[in-house]
């Protein structure tokens, strides 16, 4: 427990985990929603500020906490997608509000869980502790649970339902893994909270006994993946993106997914370095391949534009999760930038889609038509948004995938076609959608929305820069990150 | 000096062509005639005929456009240049390298292509008619004469009309090629000349014309360059089936008058012979309907791909 | 010092485009964005021109830090590329120039002006790029911003049809170029095309490289069965940029093709061709067969772009042959032919995409059967049409005969390949190349015949203006050059000696040092074509005749009703119409390749009805490829579709599946391993 | 000594699978809960048994926990919302109870075999608890996969639990185990889920999921 707490006179570090969780308690007391709101952003930019302050006065790593270049990523990644979030929020929320579907009470609950959300999330980045890690993914899982079920409609707690008890499932099995983990690293570093320490672990993972890592790794792919959403484990993800609140959707797609893909690349790094243990990648390769080509297929009779969109996320993970079984230099940094990229053009995408269903009232494809016409910035920013989500350049996404395919191509040929015909499949969906969505004689209902565009152009103009060029610190880091993964 | 020399003779074919023209499809009519047990009309008829319709007055559609007035003249000017290149008494005249036989082909593509548009221009449906089977002939008619210029082309190694004559000259043999394209190429001069069994020159009753039918607009001096147009075209077939297959008779490339002047009497006879060929064959068949001639068209580029197939074969023996 | 002025125009047609998106909706602003293109473009030309006249052997190069971070975006600018821009930006600046004019009937200017000098940046780009990456997001961002154009008026149907086909095509190309790459560039990832040029790739890979160029510059080329977009997409632009798409992308596609079999996978084997050629000889007539069919201008235009390409694709398949074989100068003739059609067909075609996008602001209809007699209204639009259209029917003395003649003369020349599978090969593609070139000529006859000649078949047609005098310039300005690349093509092909040296260490013979400004392929004796003299003959022959005539003939001329043998029609629905005039060459061809049905519904004698006639044609191409892979796609998606609808506990079973499964495969493989 | 705790370790622990496999046999309703009860009571002695055995204090707690809220609470709460709802009495099968229980046996065989195979490092007390215990997860997850109604499928998951905490005790030294126990099983299991079963009462008629599943967000 003094360690624990010993971690906190870092600075950076600690005031990335406490301004989230103070700010949830403070929040879950303030009765303005207008107030709650603002200060929902100005916590976000603050914990924004502190991760990014990170780069530079990096900690030494404690027994619980600790960063390095990996996951340092990820933390600058999720406090900046939380922080452009919660401005959109701000302005989506209010529109809710307005019309009705929530009450202030409610309001108060959501930005708490937001912050808790944050609170969640940052410290299972930050964890060095893999049983810390796996309790904050918990407790962030939990909080989406509530989130999604905030509208109370039948789908939304169907959908809140579903995602709660397949979740636990993925929480037990995730959990098991980390005991065997435990259980595997005991007879190396002795007993004690020394062998949960990932830095530790790491260290030492080349005696560990490969058999229980292998069946560790079984439970934890399981585990985590439930929550990255890799297909057959995915059934959680559409109905809690589509029936949630859409700041949910885009922090769900843009970064509870990631969190639970960074743990899992923890781990996968645990099995690279045992020279006994089963090769992570072919697994990792077979489910995001499977998870690529089966959402692919799935894009194509979806009728609710942001279910749309989470399918999308599926088909995105699976490509990312198939870069890093890949591995190598270029595989891993293309798995990296891509789930960068995902992040941030698909929580552009749900913030464009926010701002579309509650201009149209309907989040129903057949109903909306058009929108270029209709609400030009929308529509417009809606085009961008999936001309990158496709993987057309020149955004960043192009860039990825371009190293994705042409270094599988070189090495695994038929592995690299079944991607391209995944990509090219979900292509023809995405396309095909859009095409009805955003051209064409207008559609349904044309009222004017009321949106912050800032955040969605923000995120679409990093992407686009991202695509044409990216700065070499940037390159540099992710270049040593993708050493690390080996 | 030589360039003058070369330069009389050039005009010389140039003019020979224009004037023997309207004497072959003279003298083809009489044979005709007298194949069919009438008397004809004279030999020098066609020149009358072409005076005659010089002197008359136009008659022009309301509607028609500058491209109907200028049509015929672009027509007759362009096969009369194919016409005029093609070696009649003597190879390797000044400008034979002009145009070599793809050339000569495209050449008479062109005067096809405006006779085709000038049909339809004032808007009736036989001018329609005409073009649009004419054209139909022609998609078939122009690679099937396409496959006996490679057919040509592969065995004396050049294009150059001249030059395949006198490799014809010197190093004649029977080949199985040959034989193919020169059916084939007798197949295409009936077709490009409106020759019965594909059309029939004489023919005015409506439907079945295609040739007369893009003319039918015309009159006076237009119809008149027409039918001269049309007269050049039978001369160039003819004369291109002798230049090819008898090349015998010409003069080489630099000769005196005296060579010139056998060239001539053999060229004269040459096409005296085919005229005879052609109206025997003409009296001897009936005219095919529309959509047989495609059939017919097909044989010809049939025997001219596989005359060129042979040759490609063969050549690795 | 060209590249870099190349790559400056590149950046101020970037620059253009975020002015064209800021300032679309006010007024004026088409003149100002397509006046900054045209200018723009004709610097880009003149760079491109120095380099290709007077460049030195050694091509300049430039690497940006942008792109891919550890290889930069690397820009070369060696001969091949040099011709290639030089096509590019003749069009561009023609296109520019005429959407001075054009662009101002635009109704939804804010959908076209931001695009049009991205997507010329694009295109510059493409040509320009010297390692993968900057290749492919050049080519992908031309296709995007093409495929914006095409969905400049998305409120017709078929245009979003035509969009969603054209960039799920386009992109199905680039992930066949994406994989070419990836072979070439092997699994270290050397993307620079220095790096690829320098390691040879093996036999094998460079077998599926084929392959995957095939597919990926063939797709965008339109080369059958990959063309069905073509069709679709071309037309559905706006004119200008229909121009741009049919003469100038398609040269980009091309160059694509080039660019990496020619140049970066190495020497071929004997066997290349042969699939080249075949694909090659099936465009040309497939693309013609379904031009002289389409009853829509564009449309038809559009297919006979594909009927074009077919006919640059010939020439490089015979240059692949040849270079297989050690036959420098044949394939030299080869390769010249087909970079010459690449240049004429970008200016005719570009001409007479123009010259619908006149009629179609003139008389807003694009189908021909409500067109008609349009040369007394427009006649100066009519001029420049003809003239296209003489040109793309390859009729002497204009430029697309010479380019059809060189091809054929390289066909005369592959008797001396060894291989027996292209000796048998090259007689067919021979036949199908003179099979498409009557073709052509009888589906330009009847374009034009039907537009411009004839009587007015609506009251649109009948009222029609001619076009602004941007256009017109445009127009006269691409005719003068069909001409005058006709009647002296040496020059052209002087020009292009650098290039064809560059891609089969030889080239055709100088042929300035020709009498007579003719040309001369390979030597005299075997062919020769003179455009000057030919054109001359003509001209003296045709100015003879008149002058003779009307000095001897009758000078009167009456105006009457038309004959018509006597039973004149004032109705100009008894014209031959589009769809009558291509009636015999369907019952020719169709009913094989189109399996056309006519159904004639004859009522019977004494019913009033009016007799109908049906035709059904199917495209065969669409039925038997796409079709049934659409079909599968969707089956599967259909049938994938209900795991959306499983029970919480159907879903949790599929997690115990995985899980018992993997845990046996462990076990397994435990036993396995001790 | 060492064996005879070695003995009863595996004794409560083997016991677990038993009442495992009991939990899988069980039709009624109710008998499923005191079976749960069961279950949560044996899983108790365990952790108690563990406690006692590595001399770790702490481990009292998880032990308590299991005793009082998962044998004693979470039953008689259970109890009262079958009867409140109206819940019907009998478990729906999906597969027969005859092929769950074979089914059953086959999972044990191998998690049996993966893991004393793969632990074989490890000391044999914690070996055979973590088999145990890998057994009593798939059970747990059998059960909720082959049940149709809530109730046994909460109370798989709470079985599933059950499992990992007697593998979190069994591996010795572990930190984290208490709190992990409390958050995993007073939070998750209950807390939540009572939440939403309440919810879903004051939607629809029946926590049955089948009944859940008819509101589909996308059915046509």
């Amino acid at each position: 427990m003094n360690g624990f707490l010993a971690q906190f006179t870092f600075e950076p570090l600690t005031a990335v985990l406490i301004i989230p969780a103070a700010t949830a308690g403070l929040l879950a007391l303030l009765p303005s929603y207008w107030a709650a709101a603002r200060l929902n952003v100005l916590a976000t930019f603050l914990t924004l500020i502190a991760a990014v302050s990170l780069l530079f006065s990096r900690p030494p790593a404690g027994g619980y906490l600790f960063v390095d270049d990996l996951n340092n990523v990820f933390i600058v990644l999720t406090t900046f997608v939380a922080f452009t979030t919660s401005v959109f929020s701000a302005s989506y929320i209010g529109h809710e509000l307005e019309i009705g579907r929530l009450t202030p009470l409610h309001l108060r609950f959501y930005h708490a869980m937001y912050q808790t959300l944050m609170f969640a999330m940052n410290l299972g980045l930050t964890a060095n502790n893999i049983g810390l890690m796996w309790v904050a993914i918990e407790l962030a899982t939990l909080t989406t649970v509530l989130m999604v079920g905030i509208y109370r409609t039948h789908e939304a707690l169907e959908a809140a339902w579903k995602y709660f008890i397949l979740g636990s499932v993925g929480i037990a099995l995730a959990l098991f893994g980390t005991i065997l983990v435990y259980m595997a690293a005991r007879p190396v570093i002795g007993e004690g909270a020394d062998a949960m320490v990932w830095t530790t672990l790491i260290d030492n993972a080349s005696s560990f006994s490969p058999e229980l890592l292998n069946i560790a790794f079984v439970f934890l792919l399981l585990g985590y993946g439930t929550k990255v959403g890799l297909a057959p484990l995915h059934a959680w993800l559409p109905d809690a993106h589509a029936e949630g609140p859409t700041p949910i959707s885009a922090v769900l797609s843009g970064l509870l997914l990631n969190v639970a893909l960074y743990a899992l690349l923890r781990f996968k790094m645990l099995l690279a370095v045992n020279p006994g243990a089963l090769a992570p990648g072919p697994l990792m390769i077979t489910l995001g391949l499977l998870s690529l080509i089966f959402a692919a297929f799935m894009l194509y009779r979806r009728r609710d534009i942001k279910r749309m969109f989470a399918y999308s996320s599926i088909e995105h993970m699976g490509i990312i999760v198939f870069a890093f079984g890949m591995g190598g230099p270029l595989a891993n940094f293309a798995g990296l930038l891509h789930m960068v990229m995902h992040s941030l053009t698909k929580s552009a995408i749900f913030f464009a889609v926010g701002h579309i269903a509650q201009a149209k009232g309907t989040q129903k494809i057949a109903e909306m038509g058009g929108l270029t016409e209709t609400n030009p910035v929308l529509g417009w920013g809606l085009v961008l948004g999936v001309v990158a989500i496709a993987g057309l350049p020149p955004l960043g996404i192009f860039m990825s995938e371009f190293l994705v395919v042409t270094s599988t191509f070189a090495r695994q040929p038929a592995l690299a076609i079944l991607l391209v015909f995944g990509l090219l499949v979900g292509f023809g969906a995405l396309f095909l959608r859009l095409n009805s969505i955003a051209f064409g004689e207008p559609r349904g209902a044309s009222a004017e929305a009321t949106a912050s565009y800032v955040p969605m152009f923000a995120h679409l103009a990093l992407v686009f820069a991202a695509g044409i060029y990216l700065p070499p610190q940037l390159v540099i880091w992710f270049q040593n990150v993708a050493k690390l993964l080996g | 000096m030589v360039l003058i020399l070369g330069l009389i003779a050039q005009g010389v074919q140039m003019m020979l062509v224009l004037v023997l023209a309207p004497l072959l499809l003279g003298y083809t009519r009489k044979l005709r005639a007298h194949l069919l047990r009438r008397r004809g009309p004279p030999i020098l008829q066609p020149y009358r005929d072409l005076l005659r319709l010089i002197r008359k007055e136009v008659v022009l559609a309301e509607n028609a456009s500058w491209l109907f007035r200028s049509g015929p003249y672009m027509i007759f000017a362009a096969t009369w240049v194919a016409a005029a290149l093609i070696p009649t008494f003597a190879t390797r005249l000044q400008f034979s390298w002009t145009a070599d036989l793809i050339a000569i082909t495209a050449l008479i593509g062109s005067s096809r292509f405006f006779l085709a548009l000038v049909g339809m221009d004032v808007g009736t449906s036989f001018g329609g008619i005409g073009s649009s089977r004419e054209m139909m002939f022609a998609s078939l008619a122009e690679p099937a004469m396409m496959m006996i210029v490679f057919t040509l082309a592969l065995l004396a190694g050049s294009t150059e009309l001249s030059v395949v004559a006198e490799f014809m000259q010197t190093n004649a043999s029977l080949r199985v090629s040959l034989g193919l394209a020169l059916i084939a190429l007798i197949i295409v001069a009936l077709a490009e000349n409106a020759r019965i069994p594909v059309d029939n020159p004489a023919t005015h009753l409506e439907l079945t014309m295609v040739h007369e039918a893009m003319m039918l607009e015309y009159s006076g001096r237009h119809l008149a360059v027409l039918e001269l147009a049309s007269a050049l075209k039978l001369l160039l077939y003819l004369s291109l089936i002798a230049c090819i297959f008898i090349p015998w008779g010409m003069a080489p490339a630099g000769s005196g008058p005296a060579a010139y002047g056998t060239g001539l009497a053999s060229y004269l006879a040459k096409i005296g012979v085919g005229g005879f060929l052609l109206v025997v064959f003409e009296t001897s068949i009936a005219k095919m309907r529309v959509f047989r001639v495609p059939d017919f068209l097909g044989i010809a580029l049939m025997l001219g791909l596989l005359g060129m197939l042979l040759l490609f074969v063969s050549r690795s023996f | 010092m060209p590249l870099v002025i190349a790559l400056s125009c590149v950046a101020a047609l970037i620059g253009t485009a975020c002015l064209g998106v800021a300032i679309s909706r006010t007024r004026g602003a088409g003149a100002i964005i397509y006046g900054l293109c045209l200018l723009t473009s004709l610097v880009a030309l003149a760079a491109a021109l120095t380099q290709l006249m007077g460049g030195t052997s050694v091509p300049a190069a430039v690497t940006l830090p942008l792109g891919l971070p550890w290889l930069g975006a690397n820009f070369r600018l060696d001969m091949l590329a040099a011709f290639f821009l030089v096509v590019v930006n003749l069009g561009a600046a023609a296109a520019s120039l005429y959407a001075i004019g054009y662009g101002r009937h635009e109704e939804a200017p804010e959908r076209v002006l931001p695009f049009y000098p991205a997507f010329l940046a694009g295109m510059n780009l493409v040509l320009l790029a010297d390692d993968a990456f900057s290749f492919l997001v050049s080519w992908e961002f031309m296709s995007l911003s093409s495929w914006a154009l095409v969905m400049a008026h998305h409120r017709v149907r078929d245009n979003v049809h035509a969009g969603y086909v054209y960039l799920v095509m386009a992109s199905f190309g680039t992930l066949a170029l994406l994989l070419t790459y990836g072979l070439l560039a092997g699994s270290d990832g050397s993307y620079a095309f220095a790096a690829i040029r320098a390691d040879h790739a093996s036999a094998e890979t460079a077998a599926v490289v084929l392959f995957l160029v095939l597919i990926g510059a063939g797709s965008k080329a339109g080369l059958v069965p990959l063309h069905v977009w073509l069709p679709l997409a071309h037309p559905a632009a706006p004119s200008h940029v229909s121009a741009l798409m049919s003469g100038v992308m398609t040269k980009v596609a091309v160059y694509g093709f080039i660019r990496i079999v020619f140049d970066l996978s190495g020497p071929p084997a004997w066997w290349w061709s042969v699939p080249v050629l075949l694909l090659s000889g099936a465009t040309a007539v497939m693309g013609m067969l379904s031009a002289v069919l389409q009853g829509d201008l564009k449309k038809l235009l559009a297919y006979s772009t594909i009927e074009n390409v077919g006919i640059v694709f010939v020439g490089l398949g015979l240059a692949l042959a040849f270079k297989a074989n050690a036959m420098p100068a044949a394939a030299a003739v080869a390769m010249t032919a087909a970079l010459f059609h690449v240049l004429n067909h970008s200016i005719f075609k570009s001409l007479l995409f123009f010259g619908s996008g006149a009629v179609l602001t003139a008389t807003g209809q694009r189908d021909m059967e409500h067109l008609g007699g349009l040369i007394h209204r427009m006649p100066l639009t009519a001029f420049t049409f003809l003239v296209g259209c003489m040109a793309i029917s390859a009729l002497p003395p204009l430029n697309g005969f010479v380019s059809e003649w060189l091809t054929f003369q390289a066909i005369l020349l592959s008797p001396e390949v060894p291989s027996w599978g292209i000796k048998l090969i090259v007689p067919a593609v021979g036949a199908m190349l003179a099979l498409s070139a009557a073709l052509a000529a009888a589906c330009f006859v009847k374009a034009f015949g039907v537009t411009f000649l004839g009587r007015p078949r609506s009251t649109m047609a009948a009222e029609a203006q001619e076009v602004d005098r941007w256009s017109l310039a445009a127009m006269f300005i691409f005719a003068s050059l069909c001409l005058l690349i006709g009647i002296i093509p040496g020059p052209v092909i002087d020009t292009l000696a650098p290039v064809v040296n560059a891609l089969v260490a030889e080239h055709m013979p100088v042929q300035a040092a020709d009498p007579w400004l003719s040309i001369v392929p390979i030597a005299e004796s075997r062919s020769s074509y003179n455009g000057l003299l030919v054109f001359a003959f003509i001209t003296v022959s045709t100015l003879a005749a008149v002058e003779i005539i009307h000095r001897f003939a009758s000078r009167a001329v009456r105006r009457g009703p038309a004959w018509d043998c006597g039973f004149p029609d004032p109705s100009p629905a008894t014209q031959y119409t589009a769809g009558s005039f291509a009636q015999p060459i369907r019952r020719v061809f169709g009913e094989v390749v189109f399996l056309a049905r006519e159904r004639v519904d004859m009522p019977p004698p004494g019913d009033l009805r009016a007799a109908r006639l049906t035709v059904t044609l199917r495209d065969l191409v669409w039925d038997v490829i796409y079709a049934p892979v659409g079909g599968a796609i969707w089956f599967a998606a259909e049938h994938l579709s209900h795991l959306q609808f499983l029970t919480i506990r159907k879903y949790l079973s599929l997690v115990f599946a995985l899980l018992v499964f993997l845990l046996f495969f462990l076990m397994l493989a435990m036993l396995v391993w001790s | 000594m060492n064996g005879f705790y070695l003995d009863v370790a595996h004794m409560l622990a083997g016991g677990m699978v038993l009442v495992s496999f009991m939990l899988l046999y069980q039709d009624r309703m109710f008998a499923l809960l005191n079976v749960f009860a069961l279950h949560a009571i044996v899983l108790s002695a365990s952790v108690a048994w563990q406690a006692f055995i590595q001399h770790a204090p702490h481990l009292y707690v998880p032990a308590a926990i299991a005793l009082v809220l998962k044998g004693i609470i979470i039953p008689v709460a259970l109890h009262r919302v079958v009867i409140r709802l109206g819940i019907h009495r009998e478990i729906e099968t999906v597969v027969g109870i005859g092929p769950t229980l074979l089914l059953g046996v086959a999972l044990v065989a191998l998690s049996m075999v993966v893991m004393l195979k793969a632990a074989e490092t490890a000391d044999p007390l914690a070996r055979e608890d973590l088999a145990f215990a890998l057994s009593i997860l798939l059970l747990g997850l059998l059960m909720m996969v082959t049940r149709r109604n809530a109730v046994s499928q909460i109370v798989g998951f709470m079985s599933i639990e059950n499992g990992l905490i007697l593998a979190a005790t069994a591996a010795r030294g572990m930190p984290l185990v208490v709190e992990i126990s409390v958050a995993f099983s007073v939070l998750v299991a209950f807390i939540v889920i009572g939440v939403f079963l309440f919810r879903i009462r004051e939607r629809f008629d029946s926590v049955d999921l089948q009944a859940l599943d008819e509101f589909r967000g996308e059915r046509r």
